[in-house]
């Protein structure tokens, strides 16, 4: 080992600083910001147009795509945090409540499936656990009668109850029979579809009062709903502060409790954990439960934030969108916060960039880009030629100091 | 060297279980009192084949509850052997499960068609059809978790294949053309995967979930922008001829069903048993085996296991390619936004179903076909259950195959697992 | 090619911006966003008028996107779908100076905002009739894409078409596939376009006799019109939303007719009475019927039934009559 | 033919595992490698091999530089290797796992598996293996395991062979009968370079020896140099060979096991009739070739198999049909023979691996929270009592060397109070320091009065551990005899016979 070969000091910490996660993140998000520019450069008619005779007069090419780019983004900004073209301030802030609004079922059921990969678990079935949930806070919110404030509180139990049971089943299941969580998933999420619009076609079970064939509920009783945060301008509802709540009791359980240490174990380790005393079936059915309670987060959200009845496709494309949520997160509670509050925004945006002209797509391929880019450090590494990460430098350090002491006797 | 073979041990008799002639006698005798004492009296009319067919079996005409009892009864004989099996510590073949299956569609079909017929030959070549683009996208996923990459990606990759093949096969006038762009379009998508997952070290949940997100998102958009306004001619491919094979597609019963079809059937049934043969009995397939299972010790015998993965899993989305030109030109022509409709992840349950084999994928995909043309069928002759109950049969009858029949399955070890070289 | 001039522009541009956003399902769905949306470019093209738009992919979208419109300074916003009727109202509730239209929604009392609906089942009817006299089965078959009023008031009154034709001729006639009374009918389980349910439903319809279909669900014609081409039968689609033969001249040899929504004349004609013609806005209920032409079924091809197509076509104009005078039912 | 590595370095990120190796193999040599755990002598081999790419030096075959991309290049060059871990496919069968790689096949690829079984049976023979070329590995015991991984390097005819760790799992016969194989090769002109922890192999067979420590070359040394020299270069101090234990003083029955059969994963009575009691104080080592029901025997006595006769008592108490919770609780201490599968989560800190199976309740959990003061406290206390050799808690257990890990897990286990303590193979793959504190800690506890299970396949370790030896054989205990017993006697009872 020579001492000469070793770097600076303050050079090793620059690449510390330049390998590290967050810096690379951010630059994650600037490559998928750059590629998701050029698609919607190359989707722009303006743009295409000038290109037709881009040899004639080339600036008009450059002058469109640039166009396409800021107002693409800035409509984004404006969508998403704060609307700086708005007369008035309520209209100026209410992009980052639809933000904060857009995230909280995100975060929720992002935390749901995060909790299935930490047990080694793959959930695929947050639609499934969201619409069972929402079906049962359906059932208090339009068909009990409860006082102010008890109203809410007792259907957003039932909803979480429900969507954990919803997701305890599944670990049951493979508890008992070995069933493979990912089919069975799957397959509940079409079993729940089914059974909500039942539920929401017969009037004696959840069809709104004088409904005709479609499958909708009532509004959920006024008691029942999740009450705003900023007043009537403002959508966003209680349901962003449970989402927050769920964080906490997420990274509570998972990092501080014992609960969640032995989640983790199963999850790394199912023979040691089983050697541990700890009883894996059990934890399959706990872990389920607890993923499919944090998906009913999600299901609160959505089915008691809701001031208009509810239809069967009430959980959109959070299901899914939870899964990316969960791995942009790396499974952790702030990384699903913060990974729920950029897809948030996403969702926030995407009217604002309509307007200008984007479709939907665009955004969607423009966050699938982001989301890939993150996910592939050592693409990024590559890109922007950033030296190999410094994982192990704690140990390193150590055995570079013992193998001094060692050398030296 | 002295040797302790498991041999040496002293053997007792193996732990009876009875398990399996227990369901079956469940089964049994619901199809014995349900079907049969209190199953309708009215005429079932099994329709063999077509009247038109080379060799014509006439049509059975029969009481629905016999059906049931007739079917119970030998439901409880099959049962019974089981049970005499069990007793000697022996699992139930295979194929008696079969027979047994086989019977209890026959009474399922018998007791819902009351008063009605039972289109055999129909039932069963739609079951295919359905079953086709599930089978491909679930070989495609086989070839690709054998190795060692976790494919969630097939949704993507039908997609890609379904738009291509439309697309392709209208603008150049030849589905062949469209075919092969459907391959080649949904392996290229796979070799992004395949970058990605193994150059790259992405989680390759996430490059799965990410794809299907920015193909869904790509085909919408050209959809939008093309071929919505110029369907004419981009996006009326018109589909395959259907080409009976002489001989095979005279055999009665199932030579209708199975043999008179479209080359991307035909083409199914070709990779299906090749794809069994060269991963188990060729060099090429053990070589794949051992990169998913263990990949540093494929590597020490000197496979190279970037490269095998990459290969395997591109062609993989060659295969799923060729399922996603089945929906549109094997199916019903023209292309339609997220026309896919989940089929992927249904094809991934298929591979976990067919626990990564193909003869056994190809079974769970036949199933989940026979599940939807059985809810539709079904939903026609015998009106009575909800509309959005029969939705959920297809769903329910896996749910059943899973939980009640298969199980406990076993991942080649290193899938989703990236191999990183030291 | 050139470069344009910026004096392009053949029509004199207006200040007022008509707005749209469409139910769950892009604005190319060859059905209902479809017909608005082309409503609103035909305006722009036509009359000179501003346009902004924003799709929707799930509920969650609804409300955002009318907000998106009303922050955009739209002068008049087409909420497209019974399903944005709640999201609709409460906009139009909170900004009582812009206008709305809710295209199949209702009004809950605010009057600026105009309900837009259709009678499907009275043009339905008339293909439901029209459809009986085709077959030569007598059987004739519907199905949707999922079991909602929307869909089932086009398949309804194609039933009650067909019952009619049966009466009128002394011959029973057979819809399969739906069954107003019962309520009970197929349908694919989504608006997936092109579907292989869809398909494996048109073909047993097709198996179980029905050589005339009525795909109420989007975009399904390539895979009715293949199970037709499969089963060999001399079989029939009929259209729905848009004159398919027209729209979709791809399928044009399997159109009998279709049952239109005429959505894009009533978008026209709404917009261009405030922006171009200068009346107020009213938020009146419109309701498209045979009377005023905002349904009707498009012209007959391919027809081959027992009866002559004059003959056939004279007694649809004696229905519709029946219809406009509410003589006749279309509901049973 | 002739081996040479020149300078060769291999870094794996800034920690320098081979440090400027040089290491000369004279054909028809058998060179032994000795090291502490973590030394770098697998890395180094795996350089040779081409499985990792040195950053510096030069690895020559009779004087050629030679330039590996992979391990295909290596073994076409003439070197097998033998790796430390399996390096076999679980759910191929033995022919296929040694073909693969250079499989015989047929037209279009077909794999000719019958002319795989030949090969397969033909070394076999010439070896003295017995192997059934049809068995699926994976249900084969590991000491067949290692012998397929054996006959996997001889398939290919290597002319430099190497083995590392190949006789950790084998038992002393088989390690004879080993070195046996290994004298012909090399007496044919094959290279050898065999590692091992075990130095009466090393002197038994080796032709030089090269200490390496901490990744650099420390010395060469001879055969014929005593235990206590080599052990002194390998560890960089002296180490006491032997284990020294007072005589036993008895206390009452503490587990008593009376006619416990377990029936294994097939149709077998993987342990059959099994009864013997230890008492506290006293050590009884249950010895056997591997996979005669030990391992089967041990997961049943700590409820990880269900027995279908029989009784354990532990005590008083009856724990036949506890769950493994409750028979923690018992306080029944565990070292599982598979440390890495069984013992410890490799992406857990040693602190998290400290408290693997104590989450249940206090010192180490609050109820239902983990108590972190006291669990940095005890995690330290651990440390340090057991001599982890680590940078901190915090580190992630996969980092730690084999002896490292193994002292965690028997921190883990001995931490604590206990009523009876099983280890198996406690000291497999563990350098010769950490044997001889792992050693000192068991007997530490028989003589605090505990009643002591040892499992193990290592003669030197159950005489010397044993107050009593019990051998298996075929899932019997074919008799229990007295810890003098010759090791003759005891490897005959291994092959069966009775006392
Ligand atoms: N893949 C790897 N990545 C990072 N570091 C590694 C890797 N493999 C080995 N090392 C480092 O190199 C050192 C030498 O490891 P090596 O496996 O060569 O030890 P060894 O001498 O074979 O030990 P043992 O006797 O336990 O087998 C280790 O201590 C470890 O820190
Ligand atoms: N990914 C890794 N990162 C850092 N060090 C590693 C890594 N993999 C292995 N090592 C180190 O390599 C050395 C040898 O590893 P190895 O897996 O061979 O353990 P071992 O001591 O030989 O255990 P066993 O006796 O069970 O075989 C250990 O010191 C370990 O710390
Ligand atoms: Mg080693
Ligand atoms: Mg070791």
């Amino acid at each position: 080992m020579n001492a000469d070969s070793q770097p600076t000091t303050w050079s090793t910490a620059a690449k510390e600083i330049v390998s590290g996660g967050a810096f690379r993140a951010f630059l994650s998000v600037i490559l998928g910001f750059i590629v998701g520019a050029l698609f919607m450069v190359f989707s722009n008619e303006a743009f295409l147009n000038a290109l037709s005779y881009l040899t004639a007069r080339p600036t008009d090419a450059l002058g469109a795509g640039w166009t396409a780019i800021s107002d693409g983004y800035l409509a984004l900004f404006r969508g998403s945090i704060y609307n700086y073209q708005a007369d008035n301030f309520v209209a100026a802030m209410r992009p980052i409540t639809e933000t904060l609004r857009f995230a909280g079922p995100l975060i929720a059921a992002g935390l749901g499936v995060a909790l299935g990969f930490r047990v080694g678990l793959f959930n695929i079935g947050a639609s499934g656990q969201i619409l069972f949930g929402a079906l049962a806070a359906t059932w208090v919110s339009t068909r009990m009668t409860l006082p102010w404030g008890v109203h809410l509180v007792v259907a957003a139990a039932v909803a979480i109850a429900a969507a954990a049971a919803f997701g305890a089943l599944v670990g049951f299941l493979k508890a008992r029979t070995g069933a493979h969580e990912v089919i069975v998933t799957i397959m509940l999420n079409y079993v729940a579809a089914g059974l909500l619009t039942f539920f929401f076609r017969q009037d004696y079970l959840l069809r709104e009062a004088d409904g005709g064939g479609t499958p909708k509920s009532d509004a959920p009783a006024e008691t029942a709903q999740l009450p705003t945060l900023f007043g009537d301008s403002f959508t966003l509802h209680a349901g962003f502060l449970l989402a927050l709540v769920g964080v906490v009791i997420y990274w509570w359980l998972m990092e501080r409790s014992t609960i969640g240490y032995r989640f983790r174990m199963v999850g790394h380790n199912i023979d040691a954990a089983r050697t541990a005393g700890v009883n894996v079936s059990r934890t399959f059915v706990y872990a389920m439960a607890a993923s499919g309670a944090f998906v009913g987060i999600a299901a609160v959200n959505q089915a008691l934030g809701a001031r208009a009845g509810l239809t069967p496709d009430l959980d959109g494309s959070i299901g899914f969108d939870a899964i990316t949520v969960a791995l942009l997160g790396s499974s952790t509670g702030p990384g699903v916060l913060l990974a729920g509050l950029l897809f948030g925004a996403f969702k926030a945006g995407a009217p604002a960039m309509q307007v200008i002209g984007l479709s939907p797509e665009v955004t969607g391929v423009v966050q699938g880009f982001i989301v890939l880019f993150i996910a592939a450090p050592p693409l990024v590494r590559a890109i922007f030629r950033l030296p190999p990460p410094q994982k192990s430098t704690v140990i390193a350090d150590w055995w570079v100091g013992l193998r001094k002491k060692k050398v030296a006797k | 060297m002295s040797t302790a073979s498991n041999d040496s041990f002293a053997r007792v008799d193996a732990r009876v279980s009875y398990k399996t002639p227990i369901v079956m006698a469940a089964f049994a005798l619901v199809v014995g009192i349900a079907f049969g004492l209190f199953g309708k009296p009215e005429a079932v009319t099994f329709q063999w084949s077509n009247p038109e067919d080379f060799i014509h079996i006439p049509d059975f005409v029969v009481a629905s509850n016999l059906v049931g009892m007739v079917v119970g009864v030998i439901l409880l004989i099959i049962a019974a052997l089981a049970f005499v099996r069990a007793r000697a510590a022996r699992t139930t073949p295979l194929w008696l499960n079969l027979i047994f299956g086989l019977f209890a569609v026959v009474a399922l079909l018998g007791w819902l068609a009351a008063g009605n017929n039972v289109p055999f030959a129909f039932i069963l070549g739609n079951a295919v059809v359905l079953a086709v683009p599930i089978a491909l996208g679930a070989m495609g996923g086989i070839m690709s978790e054998r190795v060692g990459v976790v494919n969630i990606a097939i949704e993507g990759q039908l997609l890609t294949g379904a738009f291509l093949a439309a697309v392709v096969g209208s603008l150049t006038d030849n589905l062949y053309f469209g075919l092969i762009a459907a391959m080649v379009g949904a392996a290229l998508l796979s070799m992004v995967l395949a970058s990605f997952a193994i150059v790259y070290l992405v989680d390759q949940i996430i490059v799965g979930v990410v794809l299907n997100v920015l193909i869904l998102g790509i085909t919408n958009f050209l959809y939008s922008q093309w071929l919505s306004a110029d369907g004419q001619n981009s996006n009326f491919p018109g589909t395959f001829d259907i080409i009976p094979i002489p001989g095979l597609s005279s055999i009665p019963i199932l030579g209708p069903a199975l043999f008179e079809s479209r080359i991307t059937t035909y083409l199914t049934y070709l990779i299906i048993p090749a794809l069994w043969f060269i991963l188990f009995k060729t060099k090429l397939g053990l070589r794949a085996r051992a990169v998913g299972e263990h990949p540093l010790a494929a590597d020490t015998v000197g496979i190279n296991v970037a490269r095998t993965r990459f290969w395997w899993v591109t062609l993989g989305g060659v295969v799923a390619g060729l399922g996603g030109a089945a929906l549109t030109i094997g199916s019903v022509g023209a292309f339609g936004r997220g026309m896919s409709g989940g089929q992927g992840f249904i094809a991934l349950a298929v591979v976990i179903l067919g626990r990564w084999h193909p003869f056994a994928a190809a079974a769970a995909a036949l199933l989940f076909g026979f599940s939807i043309i059985l809810r539709v069928w079904a939903n026609q002759v015998s009106p009575g259950i909800p509309t959005d109950f029969i939705t959920m049969v297809p769903y329910v009858v896996t749910l059943i195959a899973v939980v009640g029949f298969v199980g406990r399955v076993r991942a080649p070890a290193a899938d989703g697992q990236p191999y990183i070289k030291g | 090619a050139a470069a344009p001039d910026a004096s392009e522009t053949a029509v004199e541009q207006l200040d007022y911006l008509a707005c749209a956003v469409s139910d769950e399902g892009s604005w190319n769905d060859k059905s209902f966003n479809q017909s608005v949306y082309e409503g609103l470019t035909k305006s722009r093209d036509e009359l000179g008028v501003q346009i902004q738009d924003a799709e929707s992919t799930s509920p969650d979208d609804f409300a955002p996107n009318l907000q998106a419109m009303i922050d955009a300074s739209c002068d008049l916003t087409i909420a497209v779908g019974f399903n944005l009727v709640d999201a609709v109202n409460a906009a139009a509730e909170a900004n009582p100076e812009v206008n709305f239209v809710t295209i199949d929604g209702w009004s809950n009392g605010a009057t600026n905002l105009k309900p837009v609906g259709y009678s499907m089942n009275q043009s339905s009817y008339l293909a439901g009739y029209l459809a009986a006299a085709q077959s030569t089965t007598k059987i004739v078959g519907t199905y949707g894409g999922m079991q909602i009023d929307a869909v089932v008031d086009f398949m309804t009154g194609y039933y009650y078409g067909a019952m009619a034709w049966g009466a009128d001729n002394d011959t029973t006639v057979k819809v399969v596939g739906w069954d107003p009374a019962k309520e009970k009918g197929d349908f694919i389980g989504d608006f997936t376009p092109n579907s292989g349910t869809s398909k494996a439903i048109a073909a047993a319809q097709l198996q179980a006799g029905a050589d005339v279909l009525f795909p109420v669900g989007g975009d399904q014609f390539g895979a009715s019109s293949e199970a037709i081409t499969e089963s060999g039968v001399d079989a029939r689609i009929i259209g729905v939303d848009k004159d398919i033969a027209n729209t979709s001249p791809e399928y044009a040899d399997w159109i009998l007719t279709s049952a239109e929504k005429r959505m894009t004349s009533a978008v026209y004609d709404i917009i261009k009475a405030i922006a171009v013609d200068g009346q107020a806005f009213s938020g009146d209920y419109y309701i498209g019927t045979l009377e005023n032409g905002g349904t009707a079924l498009s012209a007959i091809t391919n027809y081959t039934g027992a009866q002559s197509q004059a003959d056939i076509g004279a007694k649809l104009e004696e229905l519709k009559a029946g219809i406009i005078s509410g003589d006749i039912n279309p509901l049973g | 033919m002739k081996l040479e590595l020149r300078g060769i370095t291999k870094r794996f990120g800034s920690l320098v595992a081979n440090d400027h190796i040089d290491l000369v193999v004279e054909p028809g040599e058998i060179h032994s490698l000795l090291g502490e755990n973590g030394a770098g002598k697998s890395t180094l081999m795996n350089v040779l091999y081409g499985l990792y790419s040195a950053d510096e030096g030069d690895i020559l075959l009779d004087s050629v530089v030679q330039k590996f991309k992979g391990p295909g290049d290596a073994m076409a060059a003439g070197i097998g290797m033998v790796h430390q871990h399996f390096m076999l496919i679980p759910v191929f069968t033995v022919a296929e796992n040694v073909v693969l790689g250079n499989e015989p096949t047929g037209a279009l690829g077909i794999l000719d598996l019958d002319s795989a079984r030949k090969r397969v049976r033909e070394i076999s023979d010439r070896f003295g293996f017995d192997i059934d070329p049809d068995a699926i590995v994976e249900d084969l015991p590991v000491g067949s395991q290692q012998r397929v991984e054996i006959i996997k390097a001889l398939a290919r005819d290597a002319k430099v062979l190497v083995l590392d760790e190949p006789t950790a799992v084998l038992t002393p016969q088989e390690t004879d009968e080993l070195m046996g194989i290994m004298r012909g090769l090399a007496t044919a002109g094959t290279s050898i370079v065999f590692i091992t922890h075990k130095l009466r192999e090393v002197q038994a067979v080796a032709d030089r020896i090269t200490v390496i420590r901490l990744g650099a070359v420390v010395g060469d040394a001879k055969p014929t140099d005593s235990a206590e020299k080599l052990a002194t270069m390998m560890v960089g101090r002296a180490v006491d060979l032997g284990v020294n234990k007072k005589k036993a003083v008895l206390g009452s029955t503490g587990l008593s096991v009376k006619g416990l059969t377990v029936i294994g994963d097939g149709s077998l009575k993987v342990v059959d009739d099994v009864t013997f009691d230890v008492r506290g104080g006293e050590v009884l080592a249950i010895a056997g070739v591997q996979g005669n029901g030990q391992t089967e025997l041990a997961e049943a006595l700590v409820g990880l198999r269900e027995p279908s006769a029989g009784k354990i008592l532990l005590g008083d108490l009856d724990i036949t049909d506890s769950s493994v919770r409750e028979i923690i609780d018992a306080g029944v201490g565990y070292i599982p023979e598979d440390r890495k599968k069984d013992g410890l989560v490799g992406d857990f800190t040693i602190a998290e691996n400290l408290m693997l199976n104590k989450s249940f309740g206090p010192p180490w959990a609050k109820g239902v929270q983990i108590d972190f003061a006291n669990r940095d406290r005890l995690a330290d206390e651990l440390i340090a009592e057991f001599d982890v050799r680590t940078p901190g808690r915090e580190t992630m257990a996969k980092q730690l060397s084999g002896g490292n890990q193994q002292k965690v897990v028997v921190a883990r286990e001995l931490g604590r109070d206990l009523n009876l303590f099983i280890a198996s193979q406690p000291t497999r793959g563990v350098d010769v320091g950490s044997i001889e504190f792992i050693h000192e800690r068991i007997i530490a506890t028989r003589d605090a009065g505990k009643p002591v299970v040892i499992i193990s396949t290592e003669l030197d370790e159950v005489t010397g551990l044993a107050d009593r030896i019990a051998v298996m054989y075929r899932g019997r205990i074919v008799g229990i005899v007295d810890a003098s017993t010759s090791r003759e006697t005891l490897g005959r009872m291994m092959a069966g016979a009775t006392v």
